[in-house]
């Protein structure tokens, strides 16, 4: 198994606190890896970082075989990020967000309406404006946005949050089936006993670092 | 680890600053000596020429300084690994020259309108150099904003790099069309090539004041330097203590 | 690249188009400005028509910079600026992109602002030609400036003081250059219109060079 | 203002910025340079003082 983010004492920073404190993590491609830890435990901040969206102060940090020190935007494009914030255009129609995140992650324009009706957006909504949407369907417009890049890496902040049971269900099944295809899923969960389920291995982080990794070997 | 640190550090004084410190002192009092009392009044200015021995060597250190801020600032874009040292002293070079700059902009600016008031009668002149100074004075101003907000400081440092070239680059552009819209100001002081208006004892004494007032400058930078060198060194270390003190409380909790 | 910066000007285009800020408030607004400039002046008719290309472009200025504003005001709404970092799209053509949209939306303000200049100082166009290519030249330049300086203070908390302050300076020679070359344009000045008007068109060109090169680096967070 | 009470006035400010400025620098580096515990001089010879430079 080829390793998808390979991290060996990673520390960064962001603002002058450091956000990761010597981070040591090695996730192989097709594994479907559920963070957890407390407010503050440094899970986001892993995410960002192997997005690249914050850099490495010191340490050694690859993702996908890209050398984030040397070019942290090289991965990008294979990636898919889902923060606490949707990112949504919230005066775009749906269909035209997903239509324009499609685009500029580099799939076919074509692919939106089967994304949409596989996350499972209604099609009354997709000519409704994104701000006039509640919570948990902006949550399904992001994930159709990511669904529709098909990445090769997913970083999942709180997928879950504001998705009822039955769209956390479909959810579940999108990940499992991506990490079927050769996707690598990472996610950061508060509800374990939820999500557990699709999990292939569970870690534990605090104050920046590792606590606990179900799958050391 | 402290004694590591400080090791590398530049120390607030240092020797060669000592002297240069002195030099500037001594330079600065022969530059009042020869400027306001040795130097003779001239034939039409009068007295107010005496001004021009600031006025002339203010805005050049000026301009010098604002070459300095952009010269660092394409090497610190230019340079790959930011973090490291090397790249970061570029950035606090751009922001001690931008800074001592500013400083002399004004100077320039206040020594201006003091010989306007004498020479032409009033403080302001919708000239083309004076317009152009005031306009460069208020570019750097901002530059130092940006340098002062609260940011990352590799973000903030790059986007103030980005704005000292394209402030550079702009210079030359409202110069000239300031330059077209009306030129009143007398012609350049002294310019190579050209024999010089300003002739004699007269323009020794303004040779000798771009001296003394190169030295100065230089002295400001290197302090103001170290200054931004240790504001750092602070921060690394409350850094350095916020990591420790955060792994220390994880591994007692766990 | 030209596909990736038509598709981020559709966006901003559309985001426009759905929320209809630049025509429903700035323009208004600008139009507003027009009126209290003319109060300024105690609606003296003769230095207003003298006065109309200078007032012009600092109408332009003002609802040129809440523009400015809205078009990164966008971005950093929900994080939107992380998904762009994401995406495959370059610097360059982000930066083309927005540019272009600023272009359209600051050039319809400039449109009703015109005609409300015609109406409201009573001008008179003499050369239709130089009008337009100093109209066309500033607007180049002030999106490009804009984005430029737009995206340097985005995420900043006090960017809506910041902008302006940074913005004004470089876009002093436009100013300059606009006013005289729309006297000239307006007929009530027989300067060199053209010279202007050229000036213009070197100053856009080179920031638009600038920004060009010089984007990626105001992108990049931590 | 006369001519000669101009020219003062002009230097007068100038040298009153220069100082200003000077002291502010000087004094805000020997500040920081006290809360790090970092003396005042270099060490010219590294060899004679192991430990932290605190001299003057």
């Amino acid at each position: 198994m080829s390793a998808v983010v390979e991290f060996e004492e990673v520390v960064a920073v962001a603002g002058s606190f450091p956000v990761l404190t010597g981070l040591d993590l090695r996730v192989d491609q097709g594994e479907v890896v559920l963070l957890r830890g407390e407010n503050g435990a440094g899970k986001t901040s892993f995410l960002r970082a192997c997005a690249g969206l914050i850099s490495v102060s010191s340490g050694d940090a690859h993702v996908l075989g890209f050398d984030m020190r040397v070019d942290r935007r090289a991965p990008r494009r294979y990636i898919g990020l889902l923060g606490h914030e949707n990112n949504l255009y919230r005066d775009l129609w749906v269909r035209e967000h997903v239509e324009f995140r499609a685009t500029a992650a580099g799939a076919a324009e074509s692919d939106t309406d089967a994304a949409l009706i596989r996350v499972g957006v209604s099609k009354k909504l997709w000519t409704v404006p994104i701000g006039s949407l509640s919570a948990g369907q902006r949550r399904k417009v992001a994930i159709a946005s990511l669904v529709v890049g098909r990445p090769r890496l997913w970083l999942l902040d709180e997928p879950h949050a504001s998705l009822d049971t039955e769209s956390r269900e479909n959810l579940d099944l999108i990940l499992a089936e991506a990490s079927q295809l050769g996707a690598t899923i990472i996610f950061a969960s508060h509800e374990s006993p939820l999500t557990k389920g699709i999990a292939s291995r569970v870690i534990t982080m605090g104050g920046g670092r590792v606590l606990e990794d179900s799958g050391a070997s | 680890m402290t004694s590591v640190t400080h090791s590398n550090a530049k120390m607030t004084a240092t020797a060669t600053t000592r002297v240069l410190g002195v030099l500037a002192i001594a330079a600065t009092a022969l530059m009042t000596v020869l400027g306001l009392l040795i130097s003779p009044a001239d034939v039409i200015q009068g007295e107010a020429v005496r001004m021009l021995y600031i006025h002339v060597p203010s805005i050049w250190i000026a301009y010098g300084a604002f070459v300095l801020t952009s010269v660092s600032s394409i090497l610190f874009l230019r340079g790959r690994k930011r973090r490291e040292d090397r790249g970061r002293h570029y950035d606090r070079l751009a922001g001690s020259a931008a800074e001592v700059g500013v400083v002399f902009t004004g100077i320039t600016l206040v020594t201006g309108m003091l010989w306007g008031k004498v020479t032409w009668g009033t403080y302001w002149q919708w000239d083309a150099r004076l317009t152009t100074t005031v306009l460069l004075f208020v570019t750097y101003l901002g530059y130092l904003a940006l340098r002062r907000l609260p940011a990352d400081p590799i973000v903030r440092s790059r986007r103030a790099a980005v704005m000292a070239l394209i402030s550079f680059v702009n210079v030359p552009i409202v110069h000239y069309s300031v330059d077209w819209w009306r030129t009143l100001h007398q012609k350049a002081s002294l310019s190579v090539g050209r024999r010089p208006e300003i002739t004699g004892e007269m323009y020794w004494t303004l040779l000798y004041s771009t001296l003394a007032v190169t030295i100065v400058a230089a002295w400001l930078i290197i302090h103001r330097y170290r200054v931004i060198r240790l504001e750092e060194l602070r921060d690394e270390e409350t850094l350095a203590a916020l990591i420790s003190s955060r792994l220390d409380k994880d591994d007692g909790s766990n | 690249m030209l596909a990736e910066t038509l598709l981020v000007a559709r966006k901003d285009l559309r985001v426009e188009w759905r929320a209809k800020i630049a025509l429903g408030q700035v323009a208004p607004l600008a139009l507003l400005i027009l009126v209290v400039l003319a109060f300024a002046l105690d609606a003296n008719s003769s230095l207003l028509e003298l006065g109309a290309g200078g007032l012009y472009w600092v109408a332009v200025l003002y609802g040129g910079t809440l523009l400015i504003q809205r078009s990164f005001d966008v971005e950093t709404d929900d994080g939107n600026m992380d998904a762009f970092r994401m995406s495959a799209i370059g610097a360059p053509s982000l930066f083309l992109g927005k540019s272009l949209a600023l272009f359209v939306q600051i050039g319809l303000l400039e449109l009703v602002l015109g005609s409300g200049i015609a109406v409201l100082y009573n001008v008179r166009v003499a050369d239709w030609w130089l009008l337009l290519v100093a109209a066309a030249a500033g607007t180049v330049a002030f999106s490009v400036c804009g984005v430029l300086w737009g995206a340097m203070s985005a995420g900043l908390r006090v960017r809506a003081t910041l902008l302006p302050l940074l913005l004004v300076p470089v876009l002093v020679p436009i100013l300059l250059a606009g006013s005289r070359a729309f006297e000239t344009a307006l007929g009530v000045r027989a300067d060199a219109g053209w010279t202007w008007a050229s000036l213009m068109l070197v100053i856009a060109a080179v920031h638009t060079a600038i920004g060009f090169g010089a984007f990626g680096f105001l992108l990049e967070e931590g | 203002m006369s001519e000669v009470a101009t020219v003062v006035t002009g230097w007068g400010i100038t040298i009153f910025v220069i100082a200003t400025y000077s002291i502010w620098v000087v004094s805000r580096g020997k500040a920081i340079g006290q809360e790090l515990g970092i003396g005042e001089m270099e060490q010219l010879d590294p060899r004679k003082d192991a430990g932290a430079t605190t001299d003057l």
